[in-house]
């Protein structure tokens, strides 16, 4: 099974992406999903997300490998959207589907923890009421999430 | 060598993308920081606090110490904050 | 926030389900959701799925209500299929919003795994072989996956 | 009192549902199963093994120590099997 990565500006569709996991399949028996969406906090006009072009794909094909050696899945798929993206819309998805449930639903947590501290993003809030525009700062408590993936198991979830 | 920057980085050195060759006493990743700070105002400026500063070697995270080549791509940019 | 609980023959929509936890609305920063569905395993032709009636759906709006009370949730929905069942078909779809993913994430695996062990439902097993059916029974790994939430935080898991 | 079987437990019994009106000495759910369990061949086998079955009692999941009323609506099943 082949991990599906994309990167794109365009919206993506939870339900299709989803759909495509199980299509003309009897042997998946759990489907987890997580969608990642632009708040509007702090009056927030839009978010401009850039990546660095060619390492983002590499990078999230390899936690990918790594989720699909962790654990057995059937399917994978991770986009990320890039480009000027305003509040309400989604930004990133990850879908694991399994024969079983804990296998779904823990290699998806892996993947967006991994996403928010080992992907080539970087966010840059826009605001609407003078305030210009200031980019977004890499939280501690990321780092944390995505170290206890380190401590639980084998390998390292950084590539 | 190509050397690409960014987010604030990018912003802060003015330019997103150099050709540079720099002396071969520079050999690692701290070396080739410390030789591009004194390539301009801009470039100071984006390397003054070296510990909010990230780098990946040919696509690859690196850390200081990261021996480097001359065909090498070399990125810099703040912690990532995607997802 | 009221949670959206169904028992119903009918399939559903995940994508429609997810747009409607987040429409209209840019608070929402993370929708996490689980999608349960019947696997072939042995030569199974489908699933019959009953239910209490009445009891089902009280005990669903409890669990639901309790995650509700647990993690701070923007929107809940969980739809639970009953009758019969093929391969490949859905059985069940939980899903959480929230403003951050550990709230959204967390409280979708604390459902479904209260739903395999809190919730009146009984799968029962058909076979296209001649080996007729027999009923499905309860997994030991199913009560240490629901007793895991009641140890971690405040509260019973079962209603 | 109104008394509800599901899955195996209702296929032993061979109804889905039956109005019963058990003697005042039976005062609680382990008390009506022994009760029950003497209606029919099918009652007997349903409750053969009182270890494998549940109880609810106005819809809330019910120990076999709860007190019943004449007015309950008790239901037997086996371990749920959802999700």
């Amino acid at each position: 099974m082949t991990p599906r990565v994309r990167v794109q500006e365009a919206p993506f569709d939870l339900g299709a992406e989803s759909a495509e996991l199980t299509a003309g399949r009897a042997d998946v028996g759990a489907v987890a999903s997580f969608v990642g969406l632009c708040r509007a906090d702090d009056g927030l006009a839009a978010l401009a997300l850039e990546h660095y072009p060619g390492m983002t794909e590499r990078a999230i094909a390899g936690i990918a490998a790594e989720a699909c050696a962790r654990w057995p899945l059937s399917g994978c798929t991770v986009v990320h959207r890039v480009g000027r993206i305003l509040p309400g819309e989604p930004i990133v998805l990850v879908l694991t589907a399994s024969a079983h449930r804990a296998a779904a639903l823990e290699s998806c947590a892996f993947l967006i923890d991994w996403l928010k501290t080992g992907a080539p993003f970087w966010k840059r809030e826009e605001f609407a009421d003078g305030r210009g525009e200031r980019w977004v700062e890499a939280k501690a408590e990321d780092d944390a999430a995505a170290a206890r993936w380190a401590r639980a198991g084998a390998g390292s979830a950084a590539a | 060598m190509q050397v690409l920057y960014f987010a604030w980085v990018r912003q802060k050195v003015g330019v997103s993308a150099e050709e540079v060759s720099p002396p071969p006493e520079v050999a690692d990743v701290a070396g080739l920081v410390r030789w591009l700070s004194g390539r301009s105002p801009g470039h100071a400026a984006a390397f003054a606090n070296a510990g909010s500063i990230r780098a990946a070697v040919n696509q690859d995270f690196a850390a200081p110490d990261h021996r480097l080549s001359p065909g090498d791509e070399v990125a810099f940019f703040p912690p990532v904050t995607g997802g």
